[in-house]
């Protein structure tokens, strides 16, 4: 019989140029893995759900998957938000769900079948930063960030903290919104501020602009980014403005192991375009919950199924195309074991003419 | 510092008023606050953008194409939508909802073709160099949105306070079926408003995509939010108030994040234009129209 | 039985989120039958969803407790802000309450400590059952009935038609309009309060332009002649999405297009008694 | 010789009939009038004649040639001008740019349209004085004038006025029945006049018809229908 | 009854009303009469609240009604007619009836909550009157009709039982019988004159000349803002500057 997963992933609205890119991910590794076989010759058959970015649609969706669809398990939701709310659902009806792009704080403590890749920014941020200030000699940053959104606002309170860990100054704190077109206000008085590099967390929507504005003013300073600016589309969107860009993920294109080599190759030659962070974490995703897959035997039996791949899933390890992967238990509120976050390091590179270059 | 931040404000104000002028237009003449007109921008932003990477046209060509391709989408729009809701003499709210249709359905309609992710104009189309104007930074762009916002007002208040068909335009404007009455063509004219207007969304989209260095499908939804502000507080369909209005966000915007804080800025802006409202109830240069009893 | 508890297991939600959009619905209609186009709704639905939250998260207040909360909260900031706004008319006054939704927008992002700005309240307790989501709108369907066949209707209504000439019949139109204004604000806290505990989570981008621009069309689109009309606009703008998933990636230019259909074919509202009395074929006494 | 003749003239607003099957001849160089009661029909029909309501049946024949379905604008680039009921000035326009607007059918340039604005000002001195101010501030008999005289400047063959006496003060009145009487004998031009004001609406006209419920129930020459005893029961109130 | 204290009024700098003193005795009809523009309706706008006066006192019954807002003046007992007709379009001419008796019933929030029978009599009442009122004006017949299908005289009739609704004890009309003809005029000459009967005083702005000669008992004149003469008809009528400013010097007989 086939195994049918479920994925619910924002396709349209704000979000979906995320969710296209998790989306693409997923079917690259169901193929592969059912031209390879499948699992235990059983094929992958993945239920796609638009949940367009907002939560009530993320519930509605999950509900239609477990409930309707019944689906093994599920990934996704595409936003932290979404996930909050629909995380809930899954937990609650003991199915796992498998976020690869969720980096919010307090995700995986929703429950026991709460599972991540997506590494959090708190285990990034702190190694890009650190790693960029002793290459450079930085002593006082200024900080640009949105603050309406969930991922950005994350981001910008991992940067605090590590900033202040690290002892670096801040020379002055700016945000911006999303949608906007013209952070020229903001970098006139980050560069009146003097700082020795602008420390940015932003999206590579408003990231880009930011970075093309910044060198119009002058404001010639290294930007270090949070997980969001990790796109090769800052290239083409910031393109002439692009140098300098320091970001710390698990996933770089440049990376040259073996998996990701791979990955990236048959990614570009399906889509014909190259892949993003977002892509290589579902990708991974589906391999990983292959490998648990492996490990049970399907009865045929929804509860039951559900429950082995829950225990199953935990002890994967795995190297793909974002390096070697293994989870790590997570703690509710009340510090009891909960899900589980990605254990995994990150790799700090640099943009310079138009590449990354790795750096750690 | 300053001087820089004025210059910032500047051209801030010049990007929302270029976008203010098509759609304080439509609805000055057609009495609608059409809210598919972010799409209406987003379109000409990605004809634009198909006329420089496959006809390889340059940027004149590119604005041509956009505002040709957004006036027709907007001709359509008045032809299919606008016009038939007026022969059934539709509650004043009604044109506006079936404009948040349409701009739903278009701004699905480019993510379904062009993908969700953002795209941009190939730097070639323009140099992004920065100039150097008595120690401001200053972009060719920016001069052009500038000077493009301003003479788009001047031709417009031209047009609609020297010429007949100006006056015609205001004709209508106050009541269809007097102007009718003076043998004006109201159903052309209203099909040349919606065309120009849209044209003009369809340039501001080009300028202002490269401006922001991004396309994207949505890419009309946040300066539609500011538009309707400046729209609005310029005072119905007022050409001069949409320039003065536009220019009075951008400021407010850049002078409070730069001696406010940027977290306040949208605060700021958005408290003042509340206040306006409570001190002018009808715009900046809108006049008390309610006839006395 | 097992079918309608498996319908019940996918649609639950699907479900209770008409009956909160259709309270939104109707709280709009309120300040649009007193002829006030009023977008503060999305912002009041947002405190009210705040406040009652807050409540339970926070204060470990018992359910019905919270949701007066979120009642009353919007309530008292109805009343404050609308003595200036309400002289306001048209889409100035439109533009004036969404200004005032965008600053509580960004005061929610800046009171990080309370609110828990960008990020939002998460873990909220899933207290909403369908019981209250229904006794919720049959009360306010009930009470709005009522009103309309009252003096308070009739004024609303000559408010709505002319404001000078409702002055002059002795209608104290100030008073009437922070009425509608204040109830209004306190249907859309409701729905905010009692949507709260249904999703777990809540942000502030939740309560911004878009939403409130949804809340409008539903009204509108359901016809503003009748309380069924707000609530029918509330359904086929809920289900609407959720009937065209099967088109996937086209599915909101269908969506669209249908919403200009609707209007186009049917300028007055789905529900329109007077077009309903003429297919009928029967006529006003 | 008549300029305008209308046949069978059927009008619906939805269920309500508002004309009923009307016949008459407007002669050209004369002043005819329409009269009747509230309701009657008569804007109703001066709307039909300048296209701006659509008529469900019979025809309208201007200067020989069918215009029933010919749009409004095209009605009045042929030369049948109205004035609306209610004096439709403008109100956001100068008095000048409303009488700009009434030339907007012609193409003879400015000059000639400078020349006819003088010429509006030499019957209306009032607005000369005014011409510089918003349309809306004027008084009501002003505004009357103004509507008047924008209308002459599209140069008409058959000019329709719609109740033109509605509010005005008894000097007004006199002074625009009078004026109308003066460019009708001076100019030559053919008018249609559809007034309340009975006694003094077929004081002036050459040629009358009265107006029932959307039928035309009386005809005759101004003179012969101010006697019928059946008019002076119905509309003047003896 | 009611007493203008030399007002004045202007808009921007535009003087509209100056010093314009009169008094309307109790139980009169009182005739306003002047050019167009004079600032015949100014006054009615002034003294129903909707506009504030520049300078000056306006009293009724002697309280002055300066800064009260319009509903209140309204439940003082003064009820108005428009110059520019404003019924409630979309409502019934019943609706539109009971609208003007809002502030005489009698019930609260939980009356009409619970249906409580202080409502039912209230509303039932209601109905009952309006009808009343609508024979008065011979609109019964057309009671349930939807007010924006009336013909323009009806709708006028209609708002003079819409006034009569508030109870009042001044009414003040403007211009009543525009785009009336001779016949519809003359039939409401007798209805104002029924309604004078029954004990109401009437004020009234009206350009017909034989209409306001024939039913005023007492007339003054407004030429730019200021009173430029008043007293009984005839004196009026003959007054050289009123024939000068207003009526003209028309051989003729005045218009009808
Ligand atoms: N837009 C409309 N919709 C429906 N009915 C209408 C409309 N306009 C006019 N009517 C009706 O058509 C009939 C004729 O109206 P019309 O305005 O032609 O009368 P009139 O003779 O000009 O009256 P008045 O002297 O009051 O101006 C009336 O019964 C009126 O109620
Ligand atoms: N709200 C206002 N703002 C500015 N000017 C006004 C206003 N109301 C009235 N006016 C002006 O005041 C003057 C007097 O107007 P009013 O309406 O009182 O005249 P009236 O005597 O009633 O004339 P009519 O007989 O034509 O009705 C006019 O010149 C008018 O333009
Ligand atoms: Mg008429
Ligand atoms: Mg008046």
């Amino acid at each position: 019989a086939d195994v049918k997963l479920g994925v619910a992933e924002a396709l349209s609205g704000g979000a979906a140029q995320y969710g296209q890119s998790i989306r693409a991910g997923f079917q690259l590794a169901a193929d592969e893995i059912n031209a390879a076989g499948g699992i235990n010759g059983s094929k992958l058959v993945l239920v796609v759900e638009d949940e367009q970015g907002k939560k009530e649609e993320a519930i509605n969706a999950f509900k239609k998957l477990i409930f309707q669809d019944k689906v093994l398990m599920i990934f996704g939701p595409t936003l932290s938000n979404s996930a909050q709310a629909a995380d809930p659902i899954a937990q609650a009806a003991k199915v796992v769900v498998f976020g690869t792009s969720n980096t919010a704080d307090g995700i995986t403590s929703i429950g026991d079948h709460i599972f991540r890749n997506s590494v959090t920014e708190a285990d990034v941020l702190p190694v890009t930063l650190s790693t960029a200030a002793k290459k450079l000699g930085i002593k006082k940053v200024a900080v640009l960030y949105g603050n309406d959104d969930v991922f950005t606002k994350s981001g910008y309170d991992n940067f605090k903290k590590a900033l202040d860990a690290q002892k670096i100054a801040v020379t002055t704190t700016e945000t911006f919104a999303k949608g906007d077109v013209d952070f020229k206000a903001q970098l006139t008085k980050i560069k009146a501020s003097n700082p020795d590099a602008l420390v940015l967390s932003a999206l590579i929507a408003e990231g880009a602009p930011i970075m093309v504005q910044a060198r119009q003013l002058g404001l010639n300073v290294p930007v270090i980014g949070g997980n969001g600016m990790n796109s090769v589309k800052v290239f083409e969107l910031a393109k002439g403005a692009s140098d300098g860009l320091w970001i710390g993920s698990p996933w770089s294109i440049e990376n040259q192991t073996k998996e990701n080599g791979a990955f990236i190759v048959a990614y570009t030659q399906k889509y014909k375009s190259a892949p993003d962070q977002f892509a290589a974490q579902a990708y991974d995703a589906m391999y990983i919950t292959a490998q648990a897959l492996k490990k049970i035997k399907l009865t045929g039996d929804l509860a039951k199924d559900r429950a082995a791949l829950r225990n199953a899933l935990p002890d994967v390890k795995w190297t793909g195309a974002t390096g070697a992967f293994a989870f790590r238990r997570a703690t509710d509120k009340a510090g009891n074991p909960a899900g589980y976050d990605a254990a995994q390091t990150a790799i700090v590179s640099v943009t310079k003419n138009g590449r990354y270059a790795i750096e750690k | 510092m300053l001087e820089q931040q004025l210059f910032n404000a500047l051209s801030l104000g010049s990007v929302y008023a270029l976008f203010a002028l098509g759609f304080t237009l439509v609805f000055g003449v057609l009495g609608v606050v059409n809210l598919s007109h972010g799409a209406v921008f987003m379109v000409g932003a990605y004809a634009a953008l198909q006329a420089v990477t496959r006809l390889h046209l340059p940027l004149a060509g590119a604005l041509a194409v956009a505002f040709a391709v957004s006036g027709l989408l907007g001709l359509v729009i008045d032809v299919l939508v606008l016009r038939p809701l007026r022969a059934r003499n539709a509650p004043h709210l009604i044109p506006m909802i079936a404009t948040i249709g349409l701009a739903i359905a278009l701004n699905s309609l480019a993510q379904g073709i062009f993908g969700a992710e953002n795209l941009r104009f190939p730097a070639e189309v323009l140099p992004q160099d920065t100039l150097n104007v008595a120690g401001l930074h200053v972009t060719l762009l920016e001069l052009g949105i500038i000077a493009l916002s301003f003479g788009l007002m001047a031709v417009l208040l031209l047009v609609l306070r020297g010429t007949q068909l100006g006056r015609a335009l205001r004709a209508i404007a106050e009541s269809p079926k007097a102007a009718a009455l003076l043998g004006i063509n109201v159903g052309g004219l209203f099909m040349l408003t919606s065309f120009v207007a849209a044209g003009l969304g369809g340039v501001a989209g080009v300028l202002i995509g490269l401006y922001a260095n991004a396309l994207f499908p949505l890419m009309g939804q946040p300066i539609l939010h500011k538009g309707i502000a400046v729209i609005i507080l310029g005072g119905m369909g007022d050409i001069r108030g949409a320039m003065l209005a536009g220019l009075f966000l951008g400021f407010a915007e850049v002078l409070s994040v730069a001696y406010i804080g940027s977290t306040m800025r949208d605060a700021v802006a958005f408290g003042l234009l509340f206040a306006v409202l409570l001190l002018r109830p009808k715009g900046l240069f809108g006049t008390v129209n309610e006839r006395k009893v | 039985m097992e079918s309608f508890d498996s319908f019940w297991a996918v649609y639950s939600n699907l479900v209770l989120t008409l009956g909160t959009n259709s309270l939104l619905a109707l709280s709009i209609y309120l300040t649009l039958s007193c002829g006030m186009l009023a977008m503060a709704n999305a912002a009041f639905m947002g405190i009210g969803a705040y406040a009652a939250s807050l409540l339970t998260m926070n204060a470990g207040a018992p359910f019905p407790l919270a949701l007066a909360g979120g009642m009353a909260a919007p309530a008292v900031v109805a009343l404050l802000m609308g003595g200036p706004t309400l002289r306001l008319s048209g889409v100035y006054l439109a533009m004036a309450t969404l200004a005032f939704g965008e600053v509580v927008r960004i005061v929610v992002l800046n009171t990080e400590s309370w609110t828990g700005g960008a990020l939002g309240l998460n873990g909220i307790p899933p207290l909403t059952q369908w019981w209250h989501v229904a006794l919720a709108l049959a009360v306010a369907v009930a009470v709005l009935a009522l009103m309309r066949r009252s003096k308070v209707g009739r004024a609303f209504e000559a408010i709505k038609l002319d404001e000078t000439a409702a002055g002059l019949m002795g209608i104290d139109v100030k008073a009437h309009k922070m009425l509608a204004f204040v109830a209004g604000a306190m249907l859309a806290g409701l729905a905010g309060a009692l949507n709260a505990h249904l999703t777990f989570f809540i942000g502030p981008n939740e309560y911004g332009f878009d939403r409130g621009v949804e809340i409008l069309t539903m009204t509108i689109l359901g016809g503003i002649h009748g309380l069924m009309g707000p609530i029918s606009g509330a359904v086929i703008l809920t289900l609407l999405p959720e009937l065209l998933r099967g088109l996937a990636d086209f599915r909101n230019v269908v969506n669209g297009l249908i919403l200009v259909v609707i209007v186009l074919f049917l300028p007055r509202g789905l529900w329109d008694p007077a077009r309903l009395r003429t297919l009928l074929g029967g006529r006003r006494a | 010789m008549s300029l305008l003749s209308v046949r069978g003239l059927v009008v619906n607003y939805g269920h309500v009939e508002a004309v009923r099957g009307i016949d008459f001849e407007l002669v050209a160089g004369q002043i005819t009038t329409l009269v009747g009661a509230n309701g009657a029909g008569k804007s109703t029909t001066l709307m039909a004649l300048s296209g701006l309501v659509k008529k469900a049946a019979g025809e309208v024949r201007f200067d020989g040639e069918e215009i029933s379905s010919t749009a409004p604008h095209r009605i009045v680039g042929r030369g049948l001008v109205q004035v609306a009921e209610g004096r439709a000035t403008l109100t956001t326009l100068t008095v000048r740019e409303n009488l700009e607007l009434g030339a907007f059918t012609r193409r003879d340039g400015a000059a000639a349209r400078a020349r006819d604005i003088d010429h509006v000002f030499s019957l209306f001195p009032r607005l000369a004085e005014r011409s510089g101010q918003l349309a809306g501030s004027l008084s009501g008999g002003e505004q009357q004038m103004l509507a008047i005289g924008r209308a002459l400047m599209a140069k008409p063959r058959l000019l329709l006025l719609d109740e033109p006496s509605m509010g005005l003060a008894p000097l007004i009145v006199q002074d625009i029945f009078r004026t109308l009487q003066r460019i009708n004998a001076q100019e030559g031009l053919t008018i249609f006049l559809v007034e309340q004001n009975v006694k003094q609406a077929l004081k002036l006209a050459q040629r009358a018809y009265v107006l029932e419920n959307g039928r035309i129930v009386l005809q005759g020459s101004g003179a012969e229908l101010l006697g019928d005893p059946r008019v002076q029961a119905a509309y003047l109130g003896h | 009854m009611l007493t203008l204290q030399s007002v004045s009024r202007h808009f921007g700098g535009l003087q509209v009303l100056q010093d314009v003193s009169f008094e309307v005795p109790t139980g009169g009809i009182f005739g306003l009469i002047g050019p167009n523009g004079a600032g015949k309706t100014t006054v009615v706008n002034l003294v129903t609240g909707l506009l504030p006066p520049s300078s000056g006192d306006i009293l009724f019954n002697g309280a002055s009604l300066v800064g009260r807002p319009p509903h209140q003046i309204t439940a003082g007992g003064i009820a108005r007619t428009f110059q520019n007709i404003r019924v409630f379009k979309e409502m019934t001419l019943l609706e539109n009836v009971i609208v003007g008796m809002h502030g005489r019933l009698p019930y609260g929030p939980a009356g009409w909550l619970l249906r409580l029978p202080s409502y039912r009599a209230a509303e039932r009442a209601a109905r009952d009157r309006a009808r009343e009122l609508l024979s008065w004006m011979k609109l019964d017949h057309k009671a349930d009709d939807i007010a924006d299908n009336l013909s323009y005289g009806e709708q006028r009739k209609l708002e003079l039982a819409r006034a009569l609704a508030t109870e009042p004890r001044l009414l003040l009309l403007d211009e009543p019988v525009a785009g009336m003809n001779g016949a519809e005029k003359t039939e409401l000459m007798a209805e104002i004159r029924n309604i004078q009967a029954r004990g109401y005083t009437i004020f009234m702005i009206e350009h017909d000349m034989r209409f306001v000669m024939g039913l005023c008992d007492q007339i003054a004149v407004l030429n730019f803002g200021r009173i430029i003469a008043q007293g009984g008809p005839d004196a009026v009528r003959t007054d050289p500057q009123v024939i000068e400013a207003y009526l003209g010097r028309d051989d003729e007989e005045m218009p009808a």
